[in-house]
């Protein structure tokens, strides 16, 4: 037999007490952004894209910024992660954020009108997708959350097939389908969107896995948000990015909430996303995601990176929900009515435009006159989508389409499900 | 006595055995200072502090896993799954664990969890916030699996979920939360004041695990459905003028089996009802016992009607859902003689 | 012809399809250089290099999310799951992901994957090694699913599989690898050679998905089984010496149901036989629509022969194993007449 | 409308390339551990129990090490992290290890002989399971995976039941309804095993929440493998025990192995599975595995940690499967033959006993003679185990507990299925 150990007798102890991230400021209180040390623009140094992974690690802890613009100083662009574009483009990224945000609002206050059940904004996002989208290629693969609209505007989707998409109706390319905002274009190279949060970032892995496999040149990019770094699949992708060294850029959008949870919930106050990148040896980078400028220079070494073959990159977006979750929340109840107004990162939009006037690239007029023409140009797309139908009233595609794209082909109990319904 | 929304119900429920019991605890995406995207758990963070309900990470699988370390030192968690169709990440640690661990440890160990979660259609959620997945569950060995149809028996239920042993699976039909709904989208929303199954005590009571309710009383045909299609099914057996017999499942694990055979081997006909789709759904297991128990007795085979083979389309919701007239259509099928 | 065993079949088919179509890869765990627990690989990394078929990391999720992404590109991923007690943690990716793209996005993406997994037990595996899941997956509209019950079979399921554009889910009854098994586990084991299904010819072939095969025609009554129960069915149609026709379903989904109404309705009488357990198992689905489209031939109640609903015990596999004797039973229950 | 951008051209780029991990030697080739540099024993820093986890995220890339026993050097004990154990201590870890190996070596061959299905040694890998119990409470609930039956033995639970156990026989404590080695015992606070890897370490962190929950003193020790990483459990225990900064101790046993792949199939490459508790901001601890004095005092430390409510550490164990992975597999299939022995970090038995000779404490002579009675006392305990059965010839527990402990009460289904089987 075996022999007993003595059981040793213990120090008493302090009672344990179960930690539970406390919610910040209620409703009401003061948006409290003390905690927030807001690092200068240009602060950071820029690696070479083929340095081992570990140079980047510190930069898991920092804010890559580009934009000097803080407290009223103008809107210089400096440090080693200038991506020095021109004016042109600087105003092609400014226009395709504008239009996201006239396209958001518009939708918005469409289905308030119950011209459609759902709708999510991106606003105070926007330089997300649209600064992305121009860094990659426009045959890079997609893999996006809903609130990544901005790929899909700065590519030049036609916003009349999403507005229709939104609406279901006859026009709708996913034939009413899918929930407002779940887009999918395979001639964009932009992912059917899923329901279901997390699932796309490590499918971006696998077509990159493919890409790779196949000698191709394309890469794969795909996106997650901070709340949604929780499920397993942002585990998947970091691991299977890191053992086949696919060539991905991996983005976490850490825009403070999920709903109703802070970052907090998801683990933000013990280590930035951007440092979950460390543990897999992969690199990372963490940047000012209301910075158009940085956006665009991360993904742009991330993507130089991921091409030559050097692998994936984790980039952290710093950014703020500015506006509710969805068209199904209402925010107040859970933070401070003014907590976006205090956001200390600031507004994409105001922030590019201050950019490019001090440029002496573009002004106060030419912005309100621009601003005019895209609620003109969406309000004119909306105009017409409707003719082809909204949700509420229709015309939608015909019931027997109900019964299409579940197979290739129909298999016969389908068949006789559809004739059952007689149609 | 007060009414109370299926909403209401369920939250007193919970507040009840917070009150009762202090080894339960909830936790969720969102319920705890927001009080969850349907409201079910609003007020009970700000009455029952926050150790005793809390925000969880979004991760349904790490979820339903902290659940079953915490059943094994004697807690009895609620899990809120926000949508039933985001329990898969969770199947793993609800099907090899929790269902399992009883069985595997000989009785050592176990796994008093109750996991919520809103199903069903009806609010033009698309196929990732309408689906119904109990037939899953239904077949997992070590599971009980429940979905109320109103607020009496959503808080008499939900106490016995959590007061049970073992782990439960609890569907709310999500169109159900604020009203009664026959199936009927064109007429107006009614809520559930007024409803006689609203009128829910204050306090404790249950209603027992493995027992189904005669909803409707009949002779001609025996329905049998649960959740929302319980109010389609009587919906239909109006429509049909049939002299239906309406029943109420409540629990689709433990089945009540007696109630089901004494109606049909009374009625001879049965019509199944169901919103998951056909294949391998719940009323597949319904079918298959009613004929095994009822055969001799059965005039007419047994139908169902249920949500098409197809994910849970977006426009065309009411197409997909089986609405009052397709459960008549159903009836009147079930009430055929044979035609030669 | 060669003679190859299910495990070889289900190789050559993989190394045919390796070698015809550039866009076919594997990965799984231990599938590479060790070629596979139960050896259904070995050889094929060696032959076609490790870019084509490679070692996986312990994520069954993550297989199935990164053949998601690979099937986006155009790709057609061959996934291994160990045992299919382990494709829990990859039901997300599968059902929420893979059975829905296509409909989705209206057609524009598929994901022609096909998922391989060991399944059923007979091999002292214990519950987490040992379980049926079909059902689970049949219930899953967007999915097909395959269970072969020969080398013959397994190799053209296998190759269909392949090429198919939509999901497949390919279950190996893991007890059939090395040879048949009748259900007799005090009888030595056999093995393949010498059983006709064993030859198999080197090369390209297909047997269709969606097609069930009459493995012994007979007029008495009709035995619907799929994977090893087919052989267990045989044997105990021999036992119960009725002159029941066996059918091998094949594939569950597409279901051949002509195949079996027309079977039925000759015999009027019907069991159905399958490891996985009972409630809401594969049978539920079976008997409801045996009934539903023979009903008027039906001379008795449709037997259902499964394994309990209890986890897969470990020492009393034998006991659990829905056995010859237990399928006889059920034939003689099905000969039954009416006793009032 | 929106209007298109316009396509920029782009510099032709090479081609992408897949990268597989390559295996590593194979059978016949001369296994290779030039890549593997030996830090010194006694090299790295002791932070306070107390201190903020980033103080130990150094000491991920480190390799604890305590018994300064490298060629030929003497078995000395030193540096910061020498947990000062007294010799009878040193001694009963020795026997609890060795006890582990004997009983190992039995059952093993049982499984041959064909008197069980199953086996799984942990040949190699002692000092984790022994250690790990001597230096956490023996109320202290353990979580482990297949290949730490030292646990069990260390806390003097009877190999008898372990031995009935792995025969599923009449004595069986799991009715025989688990396979071989698959153990639970709740009054010695073990958790049921699961066949299904990795599900077992986010379960601790939720007892451990549950403990810290009610005001307990008691704290949760959790195990999984390096294979076993890649799973979404080994994501959930970090991520939780990150947010409710849970009482627990989540081990990553790192044998190198996962059956035939190698760790950097699973990441272990690109960093050390220390290095992924950074990115959750928890502590880290990366310990020669095979060093008792090491793992005990890395234990120690992540045990007082959790109990003074300081939160979770992770510590990787670095080991090596000196053995096959069960009886299932035969490693001289995917590995060379001689490859356990030239594994650079010894056996930790031989080195406890090198160091408590070297102490005095012990001898040759002795350890010939302890082996002795531990082979007798493991044959004796066979024998009696075998009285009450095996597998292979029974008896077993009645065929009418097939049916129990699904549900606490056995419901109609379940009995009319009983009834069925006429039992
Ligand atoms: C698997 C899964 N669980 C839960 C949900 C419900 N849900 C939808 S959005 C959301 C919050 C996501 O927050 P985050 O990931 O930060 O993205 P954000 O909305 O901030 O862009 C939740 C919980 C879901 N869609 N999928
Ligand atoms: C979810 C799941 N997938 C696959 C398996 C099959 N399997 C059993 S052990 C093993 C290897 C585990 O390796 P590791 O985690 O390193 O632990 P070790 O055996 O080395 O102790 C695998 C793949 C399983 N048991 N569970
Ligand atoms: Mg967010
Ligand atoms: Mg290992």
């Amino acid at each position: 037999m075996n022999d007993i150990p003595p059981t040793p007798t213990y120090p008493k102890t302090e009672p344990l007490h179960l930690h539970i991230p406390p919610h910040r400021e209620m409703p009401g209180q003061r948006p409290d952004f003390s905690y927030f040390r807001l690092p200068p623009a240009g602060g950071f140094p820029r690696p070479a894209i083929d340095c081992p992974s570990v140079e980047t690690h510190p930069l898991a802890t920092a804010l890559i910024r580009v934009l000097d613009d803080g407290d009223g100083r103008d809107a210089e662009a400096v440090g080693e992660w200038d991506p020095k574009l021109d004016p042109e483009t600087l105003r092609r990224g400014l226009r395709a954020m504008m239009l996201t945000r006239a396209y958001d609002d518009r939708m918005h206050r469409a289905q308030r009108t119950g011209k459609t059940s759902f709708y999510m904004k991106c606003t105070g996002e926007e330089a997300i997708g649209v600064a992305q989208a121009m860094a990659l290629r426009p045959d890079d693969m997609l893999f996006p959350t809903y609130r990544q609209q901005g790929l899909l505007i700065a590519r030049g989707y036609p916003i009349l097939d999403m507005t229709c998409q939104c609406y279901s109706n006859s026009h709708d390319p996913l034939k009413g389908r899918q929930l407002p905002v779940l887009y999918s274009s395979r001639a964009y190279s932009y992912y059917s969107l899923s329901g279901n949060l997390g699932t796309q970032l490590p499918q971006a892995v696998g077509w990159a896995m493919a890409s790779a496999y196949k000698g191709d040149t394309r890469i794969a990019a795909g996106w997650i948000g901070e709340g949604a770094t929780a499920e397993p699949d942002f585990h998947h992708a970091l691991t299977f990015a890191a053992v086949y060294r696919a060539p991905v850029v991996l983005n976490v959008v850490n825009n403070q909430w999920a709903i109703s949870s802070h970052q907090e919930v998801a683990g933000g106050d013990e280590a930035t996303f951007a440092a979950r990148a460390i543990g897999f040896g992969l690199a990372c980078l963490r940047v000012d995601g209301n910075d158009f400028l940085a956006v665009y220079a991360a993904t742009q070494w991330a993507a130089d990176r991921a091409r030559a073959n050097h692998g994936a990159t984790l980039i952290e977006h710093f950014t703020y929900r500015a506006g509710s979750h969805s068209t199904s929340d209402d925010p107040t109840r859970y933070r401070p009515e003014d907590e976006p107004r205090t956001w200390p990162l600031g507004d994409p939009v105001e922030r590019l435009k201050g950019h490019l006037i001090h440029l002496g690239e573009w002004s106060e007029e030419r912005h309100k006159q621009a601003e005019a023409e895209l609620v003109d140009v969406v309000r004119e797309t909306d105009r017409e989508a409707q003719k082809y139908g909204t949700l509420d009233s229709g015309p939608h595609f015909s019931t027997k389409t109900m019964f299409e794209d579940v197979y290739k082909e129909m298999p016969p109990h389908l068949r006789r499900q559809r004739q059952e319904l007689g149609v | 006595m007060p009414t109370m929304s299926m909403v209401q119900a369920l939250n007193s429920a919970m507040d009840v055995m917070l009150s009762r019991d202090p080894t339960v605890l909830i936790f969720g995406e969102d319920v705890g200072f927001y009080g969850g995207v349907f409201r079910v758990t609003e007020g009970l963070q700000k009455k029952h502090g926050d150790q005793r309900i809390f925000d969880a990470p979004i991760a349904e699988g790490g979820m339903l896993a902290a659940a079953v370390g915490m059943g094994a030192y004697g807690l009895r968690p609620i899990v809120e799954i926000q949508f039933a169709d985001y329990i898969y990440p969770a199947t793993d640690q609800l099907i090899s664990e929790a269902a399992r661990i009883r069985y595997r440890s000989a009785g050592e160990f176990a796994a008093p969890i109750t996991v919520r979660a809103p199903c069903g259609g009806g609010i033009f959620g698309g196929q990732t916030h309408s689906q119904s997945v109990e037939a899953i569950f239904a077949h997992v060995c070590g599971l009980k699996t429940v979905m109320p149809s109103n607020p009496y028996d959503a808080k008499g239920l939900l106490i016995s979920a959590v007061e049970d042993d073992d782990p439960v699976v609890f569907f709310e039909p999500k169109r159900l939360y604020n009203g009664p709904f026959d199936g009927h989208p064109d007429r107006p929303a009614v809520s559930w004041s007024g409803h006689k199954a609203s009128e829910v005590p204050e306090g404790y009571y249950t209603v027992p695990l493995g027992q189904a309710a005669v909803v409707r009383p009949g002779s001609e045909v025996t329905v049998l459905a649960y959740g929302t299609m319980v109010h389609v099914a009587l919906a239909a057996a109006e429509e049909a003028s049939a002299d239906a017999e309406v029943i109420d499942l409540r629990t689709l694990l433990p089945l009540d089996l007696d109630t089901i055979v004494a109606s049909v081997k009374k009625t001879g006909r049965c019509v199944i009802a169901h919103e998951a789709t056909r294949t391998c759904g719940y009323g597949a297991e319904l079918a298959a016992q009613v004929q095994e128990n009822c055969f001799y007795h059965l005039e007419a085979p047994i139908q169902r009607v249920t949500g098409f083979d197809t994910p849970y389309p977006h426009a065309l919701e009411w197409a997909y859902f089986p609405g009052p007239q397709r459960v008549a259509d159903g009836i009147r099928r079930a009430l055929e003689r044979q035609t030669p």
